[in-house]
């Protein structure tokens, strides 16, 4: 039996590489045959609609295909005199670069996508904009923070619109000498060390600080999978900072929080970037989300064309608190339905130049790229009082007054 | 005879390798993006499956070494100019470097402890990545060089297949896989049979991680930004993992099928987004249950009972009791 | 503990081969091995015989490295080795079995002994390769099976595989720890002539063994140990024929005249009253079973009365084991039927068939180590509320006081005999109707088989439905009432053990031609 | 350097805390040490418990902390059927299998979660959660303190039952050699069962305890799983009272960790103590009596 065994398994070897092979090339035949109905936009993207970022990927997801619809409701782009109907391909990314990027390659290789969409985050978006670079197919993207996006490369393909980090950054300090707001000037920054956590917390924090007249009693970072903040809270507790800057994702956002006020420790300012932001903070949080500052880009009070629109339809379509995220997605949407419109062909390169031209007021507001391929979204500074994220400043847009100092 | 059939099975190895160069003339782009997956996939796979069937390894480690190598092609091609052929023999080095310099203590411990030792280990360089600054911490590095082409890296996976294939069947065709599946069998018998355990384990463990170090040197050659969320995840862990008891632990050819299912599936789900990746549990699951030596071995029991000789009138013949 | 018996200087003239010099193991403050000196002559054939826990397979771990020494020097060969790792002694010639065979499950015997041959020379020629593993594997009988996987082996031919694989690394010394243990009269004849056959005058045998035949006709030089020391040692008859060894070592049953046995005998027939009209306890019809392909039995028809004692006797491999297990419910029968009281047992798992009434006393004891001796014993004794389960703990500290004496201390800490105690207390907490007991004198002191028989004896007198599984015949057939000799998975003798016993057919079927 | 009260507040907030991590912990120990499974799903139970926890008290107000013991009740029942026909079919076939069987659960219930929860981040919100407890110099958080009597509390709970019940005798009996525990009338897939089920209802405990004292999301259970094995490896598999003084010392070596090198570093320093105490002691810190 066992000689049968010995002898045989080669050979055996041998026929299952030749059926693997075959069968392999049957599965890459049948993918690649799977072209697409002629005449038919197609445009790609992928999110996180698993893993960690789930929650972005979602409010993505319906900004998207919010801009989709719209341009199918009124029958499609017109190319070469011909109304073309939009069809959108989403593939989950589960929160992996590498997802992202093997994600990419599909939707341009199989799917022959005319153009992209980007995911969030600078790794995921990252990963995929380099792909989409690579064969030049064009990528409009929000969601990746200006300066993590300009890092990365020279782009050619991909364009961002999106806050800049020294404009969040900044945006605090302006504040605090806008209104006035009076402390011992002590600050303590507590950032993650994700690209743009290092960014506003590691650089621009600090600098404008110094700046501004203030000491940074206390600089610490922690990778965004940490759970424990205690010792980096107590020694800002201990060095009495009044103002305390944090900047990192809503679950340790959350539990910073918890922990601070379990240490007996509250600053007269908080501002949490980035995870304070979704309303999931605030409802996880209860009362003691009262008086957090967060820098944002959007609001439904905004004076754009149709901000209040696309939050009321979010909350009713998906009986969720809308987010920010909605508004720069459908206008990455919207920007590049535009530009296909405006180039009036499907060729890359006449796509990828009517994007450069782009100068309108969307949703989330003017756009206009720059050299970088970046298109700056001013910011806002929101409080959470009582569960709603209330515009504080800049004063011309602010729908509420500054709680300070925050409530205990 | 059995010389005859290893020629053979070489003959088959060489004729399907050189079909593969051929790929890319015949499919189109996206079959050259799908078979880079899958060769990176399946040099992954027999490396763990070197350790985890042939020398009863099981480890969770295979992040580390994937990671280690995309860090250290990305260092590597943004310090020098150096041929991408050698920068990726330099990653799978490193790799087996640290293998070798961690071994001591991993392999004193046996059996799960050594698998829970290998999680810590993967995790253990993930969180100093993390925090490491010469590394760019969890921002990571952009590689500064020329992106390749989807050809060109289709054709460098091509190349680490081929020395995978070599290395391995001459780790698993040979006098070698004798001394290897005795300490994967009974390790303390073994090393009362003379056998240097400890150096027949650094072996595989360290012929493995110049694999996976290799592999992850390519990959972070095709991403073009790594960083240590992405390169020393364990969903690469997982991913081999999963592979290879999809495909059949301890078959020689068990990765490649397992890779194919894997890439496949993912690559048919990721376009449901709806369903998400619980399908993909689903079917490991179900998978597990039913395939115990996976679906290779599912298909060669299968051929078996479709081409054993089978007693047209057993009625008759057998006296044999049930 | 007795004072160091009267040694005489070990009688080889030839040149030491192996010295060992204060060789100590602690373990904790556990001394399995005391400062033991020994001097084995190349060509050589020693014995080393003591009860258990005496620390016979600590000084085969010592000597062969899987353990290492506490104190204490050994030289081998001309050589300090006692900081060699297990591996790197092996490959100066030390070739150690398993009491256990341990072979490679899934590999061929062949492969099996393709291991220690690589790991020497691993780029010999593959002839060279080829020749002597044939001559390895013609030498210990092994050649119709080269090439089947190891794990379709039954035990004997296991056992010589364990001592083809230590010849693989053509061993100056080769350890044979128990190779006798669980053989039969007729494979102990071919296992004597193997061992003879691979000595030679480059060669020293270490023999550890309890079967006196075994060492009687194989060894020059005898050393005995108890409570890890060297009790004694010389020549093999004067150590054998020395009373103060037969006080801790051999006790009665190898007496001319074996007491308990014949006192046993007599009895055992007047024991049973009118067995003929008494329940069925258990029954067995055309049960056939076995593991995957390997049928092991073909058709076993039997049936356990009410009070009787039967014993399953047979040459390993024949199924017996295999036999014990099916009516504890451990292996499926794949056709027939088993009825417990009446009732078919099919499709029932080993618990439920226990709670049935069925207890099994395992081969190899299996007690729970971790456990203390009461809660091992208590685990048995199900659904009962505690006067009961106390009343029963005390009929077994009854019947085994040194139980009572360590019903706190841990199972692990308990020598063979002691734990071999255990598992006959435990398989009686259940109070069950019948008792299988799967070879209990395996492996121990014959002084403790004396013990343990007697035990039986007396519950035997209480009533107890026994199942005996036993390779010795003369004190399986003392106790039973009626038996049956398995054969191939098949009853080829059967009737009451008084017939048995006389019967022709028995000693050309158990003790083969050898006789 | 941080000031004294700085070190002794981080000290004795990795103490407590290490009390709560050695409750999740517990779970995948018992697991470990008695069926030699690797349960890749352990984190998910844990979560699950975190949203046990917090819908208890969103729909019936039931604070979580008195209903902790239903939350234990309803994560065992979860997972006594998925030991019930996913792992005992596969008894027998290593330990792999049913590894990889654990891992397709916690994949299944990551995405449940979100399909259920939505992927955002919880909380269970209560005001002892926040509460800070100072004596003399040192401040920590109440609910640490809180967990840490639970955990105490639940873990010797655990400890007496397993080392003085019937049902102890035959989970031990069986973790050591479950044919032989058949073989005398012990219904080993139920014990088996009913460990998993205990198992998980501790991790449900220990969960509840993290969703009120930190945040959690669908996808937090990795990390707590991590943590978790390096208890385990400190306090020596299937080691109830080991597992306590595993938790303590990483909390202890965590918040060293944090003070000396940065809380960036606390869970580095845990995976590195866990390395180091493998290599130095293979079976745990405080196995090898047996």
């Amino acid at each position: 039996m066992n000689k049968k065994i010995n002898n045989g398994l080669p050979r055996r070897l041998a026929k299952a590489a030749l059926f693997g092979a075959v069968a392999s090339f049957a599965l890459v035949a049948g993918w690649t045959s799977s072209a697409n109905a002629a005449d038919e936009i197609v445009i790609g993207a992928s999110l996180p609609l698993s893993g960690p970022l789930a929650g972005f990927g979602s409010f993505q997801q319906w900004g998207y295909k919010r801009a989709i619809d719209a341009v199918n409701k009124a029958g499609g782009i017109a190319i070469d005199g011909k109304k073309w109907p939009v069809r959108l391909i989403i593939r989950d990314d589960k929160t992996d670069p590498n997802a992202s990027a093997s994600n990419i390659e599909t939707l341009i290789s199989r799917d022959n996508v005319t153009a992209l969409l980007g995911s969030c985050t600078p790794s995921l978006v990252n990963a995929g904009a380099l792909v989409a670079e690579r064969h030049k197919k064009p990528m409009v993207t929000g969601c990746d923070p200006l300066e993590a996006f300009k890092s990365v490369r020279k782009w050619t393909y991909v364009w961002d619109l999106f806050f800049d980090e020294p404009d969040l950054a900044g945006a605090d300090f302006k504040m605090i000498a806008e209104y006035g707001i009076e402390t011992n000037k002590k600050v303590a920054i507590l950032h993650d060390n994700g690209p743009d956590g290092q960014i506003v917390g590691g650089q621009i924090w600090p600098a404008m600080a110094k700046a501004g007249g203030m000491e940074v009693v206390e600089n610490a970072s922690f990778p965004i999978d940490n759970t424990q903040f205690t010792s980096i809270i107590a020694e800002a507790k201990s060095k009495n900072a009044e103002i305390v800057l944090v900047d990192s994702i809503t679950p340790q956002a959350v539990s910073i929080r918890k922990q601070m006020a379990s240490a007996g420790f509250s600053p007269k300012i908080l501002v949490i970037e980035k995870g304070a932001e979704p309303v999931q903070f605030a409802e996880a949080l209860g009362k003691l989300s009262d008086g957090i500052l967060v820098g944002g880009y959007w609001d439904p009070s905004f004076p754009y064309p149709g901000a209040a629109q696309l939050a009321a339809d979010f909350e009713k379509e998906t009986g969720q608190t809308s987010s920010q995220h909605i508004a720069d997605s459908n206008s990455a949407a919207e920007i590049l339905l535009d530009a296909i419109a405006a180039a009036g062909s499907t060729d890359p390169e006449k796509i990828n130049a009517a994007i450069a031209k782009t100068d309108k007021t969307y949703v989330a507001g003017l756009i206009k790229f720059d050299e970088n391929h970046t298109s700056k979204l001013p910011m806002a500074i929101d409080q959470w009082q009582s569960g709603k994220a209330i515009v504080v400043w800049p004063k011309d847009r602010a729908t509420g007054k500054l709680l300070f100092p925050m409530p205990n | 005879m059995a010389g005859a059939s290893r020629f053979a099975a070489a003959v088959a190895i060489v004729v399907v390798i050189a079909g593969l160069t051929l790929l890319p003339q015949f499919s189109g782009e996206y079959g050259v993006q799908i078979g880079f997956r899958l060769l990176i996939y399946i040099v992954l796979g027999e490396a763990w499956n070197l350790l985890a069937g042939y020398c009863g390894l099981v480890s969770l480690g295979t992040s580390s070494f994937i990671g280690i190598g995309a860090y250290v092609l990305v260092g590597v091609l943004n310090a020098a100019d150096v041929p991408i052929s050698i920068t990726l023999v330099g990653s799978g080095l490193v790799a087996a470097i640290v293998a070798f310099v961690v071994s001591p203590a991993l392999f004193r411990l046996r059996g799960l402890y050594f698998t829970v030792g290998t999680l810590a280990l993967g995790e253990a360089l993930r969180l100093f990545m993390i925090n490491a600054s010469f590394s760019g911490g969890a921002g990571g590095w952009f590689l500064n060089a020329p992106s390749p082409s989807t050809n060109a890296l289709f054709y460098y996976a091509i190349g680490l297949l081929a020395a995978a294939t070599i290395v391995i069947s001459a780790c698993t065709q040979t006098r070698f896989s004798i001394l290897l599946r005795s300490v994967r069998d009974d390790e303390d018998a073994a090393t009362q049979m003379g056998v240097r355990a400890f150096h027949v384990k650094l072996a595989a463990f360290i012929i493995a991680s110049f694999l996976m170090g290799a592999a992850g040197g390519l990959q972070a050659y095709k991403l073009g930004a790594i960083e240590p969320y992405g390169m020393f995840g364990m969903q690469w862990t997982i991913d081999v993992l999963s592979l290879v008891i999809i495909g059949g632990l301890g078959l020689r050819l068990g990765p490649v099928v397992g890779a194919i299912i894997v890439i496949a599936l993912g690559e048919y789900l990721a376009d449901y987004p709806e369903l998400h990746i619980a399908i993909t549990g689903v079917i490991l699951i179900v998978i597990v249950r039913f395939a115990p030596k996976g679906i290779l071995g599912l298909g060669l029991q299968l051929a078996r009972w479709l081409t054993a000789p089978r007693p047209a009138s057993g009625a008759l013949r057998s006296g044999a009791p049930r | 503990m007795t004072g160091l018996h009267a040694t005489t200087p070990s009688g080889p003239s030839r040149a030491p081969l192996l010295r060992t010099e204060g060789l100590t193991k602690r373990y904790g403050g556990i001394v399995a091995a005391d400062a033991i000196d020994l001097t084995i002559g190349l060509g050589e054939i020693c014995g080393v015989i003591g009860p258990n826990g005496a620390g016979k397979s600590t000084l085969i771990g010592l000597l062969g490295g899987a353990l290492r020494a506490s104190a204490g020097r050994i030289h081998f060969d001309g050589q300090d080795v006692t900081a060699l790792a297990d591996f790197e002694r092996a490959r100066l010639g030390i070739g150690r079995t398993y009491q256990i065979p341990r072979p490679f499950l899934d590999m061929s015997v062949e492969e099996n002994l393709k291991v220690a041959q690589f790991s020497l020379s691993p780029f010999a020629a593959h002839t060279l390769i080829e020749r002597e593993c044939d001559e390895i594997l013609e030498q210990t009988g092994l050649a119709d099976v080269r090439r089947l996987p190891a794990n379709a082996l039954p035990l004997l031919r296991r056992k010589r595989l364990e001592v083809a694989r230590a010849l693989a690394l053509k061993p100056k010394l080769l350890l044979l720890d128990e190779v006798g243990a669980g053989l039969i009269e007729s494979e102990l004849t071919e296992l004597i002539a193997l061992i003879k056959a691979v000595s030679g005058p480059n060669r020293s045998i270490v023999v550890i063994e309890h079967v006196i035949r075994v060492v009687k006709e194989c060894c020059d030089h005898l050393v005995v140990l108890n409570f890890g020391k060297k009790f004694a040692e010389g020549s093999t008859t004067s150590v054998l024929s020395d009373e103060s060894v037969a006080a801790v070592y051999l006790g009665t049953a190898h007496s001319p005249s074996p007491a308990a046995a014949v006192a046993a005998a007599p009895q055992s027939s007047g024991a049973t009253p009118n067995p003929e009209s008494a329940e069925t306890v258990l029954a067995l019809s055309e049960v056939f079973a076995g593991y995957g392909q390997a049928k092991v039995l073909n058709g076993v028809d039997m049936t356990v009365r009410k009070g009787e004692v039967v014993a399953i006797l047979g040459a390993n491999g024949a199924g017996k084991t295999t036999l014990a297990n099916t009516i504890s419910g451990a292996i499926k029968p794949t056709h027939g039927r088993i009825s417990i009281a009446g009732e078919d047992i099919a499709g029932l798992s080993p618990h439920q068939i226990a709670r049935r009434g069925i207890a099994h006393c395992m081969e190899g004891r299996r007690i729970f180590t971790p456990l203390s001796v009461e809660e091992n014993l208590l685990i048995a004794a199900r659904s009962v509320d505690r006067g009961e389960a106390a009343r029963r703990l005390d009929e077994v500290y009854a019947l085994f006081p040194i139980l009572a004496e360590r019903r706190a201390s841990p199972g692990a800490s308990m020598s063979g005999g002691q734990q071999q105690m255990l598992a006959i207390g435990r398989a009686l907490m259940s109070k069950p109707m019948l008792v299988i007991f799967d070879e209990i004198s395996l492996g121990l002191a014959p002084v403790m088989m004396d013990r343990l028989y007697e035990a039986l004896l007396a519950l035997k007198a209480g009533g107890l439905t026994m199942l005996l599984i036993e390779q010795d015949v003369e004190r399986a057939l003392a106790l039973a009432d009626r038996a049956h000799v398995l054969e191939r998975g098949k009853f080829a003798l059967s009737g009451s053990a008084g017939a048995i016993r006389s019967d022709a057919r028995l000693r050309h079927l158990y003790l083969g031609e050898a006789e | 350097m941080p000031s004294l009260d700085v070190v002794a507040s981080s000290l004795a907030s990795g103490f407590f805390l290490g009390g709560i991590y050695a409750l999740t912990a517990l779970g995948l120990s018992l697991v470990l040490g008695v069926m030699r499974l690797v349960n890749l799903a352990h984190g998910e139970f844990l979560i699950l418990g975190a949203y046990a926890g917090l819908f208890l008290l969103k729909w019936t107000g039931v604070d979580p902390l008195a209903g902790l013991l239903l939350v234990g009740l309803a994560v065992g029942l979860l997972a006594y059927p998925i030991h019930r026909f996913l792992l005992t079919p596969l008894r027998g076939k290593g330990p792999e299998a049913p590894m990889m069987t654990m891992f397709g659960v916690s994949i299944i219930m990551q995405n449940l979660f979100i399909l259920l929860f939505s992927a955002d981040t919880r909380s269970i919100e209560r005001d002892y959660a926040t509460a800070s407890l100072s004596v003399g110099p040192v401040t920590i958080a109440w609910i640490y303190v809180i967990g840490f009597a639970v955990s105490v509390i639940a873990i010797g709970l655990v400890h007496l039952l397993v080392s003085r019940t019937a049902f102890g005798r035959d989970l031990r009996a069986s973790a050591v050699d479950p044919f032989a525990a058949a073989i005398v009338g012990v219904d080993v897939q139920r014990v088996h069962a009913a460990t998993f089920a205990l198992g998980a209802a501790c991790a449900g405990i220990g969960g509840t305890l993290i969703g009120i004292a930190f945040s959690f999301t669908p996808s937090s259970g990795a990390t707590y799983l991590l943590t978790n094995f390096a208890v385990v490896v400190l306090g020596g598999m299937g080691n109830i009272m080991g597992t306590l003084l595993g938790g303590v010392t990483l909390g202890i070596m965590q918040s060293l960790g944090g003070i000396v090198l940065g809380d960036g570093y606390r869970d580095l320093v845990g995976m590195v103590l866990f390395l180091i105490v493998l290599a130095i002691r293979p079976t745990g810190l405080l196995a090898g009596k047996s």
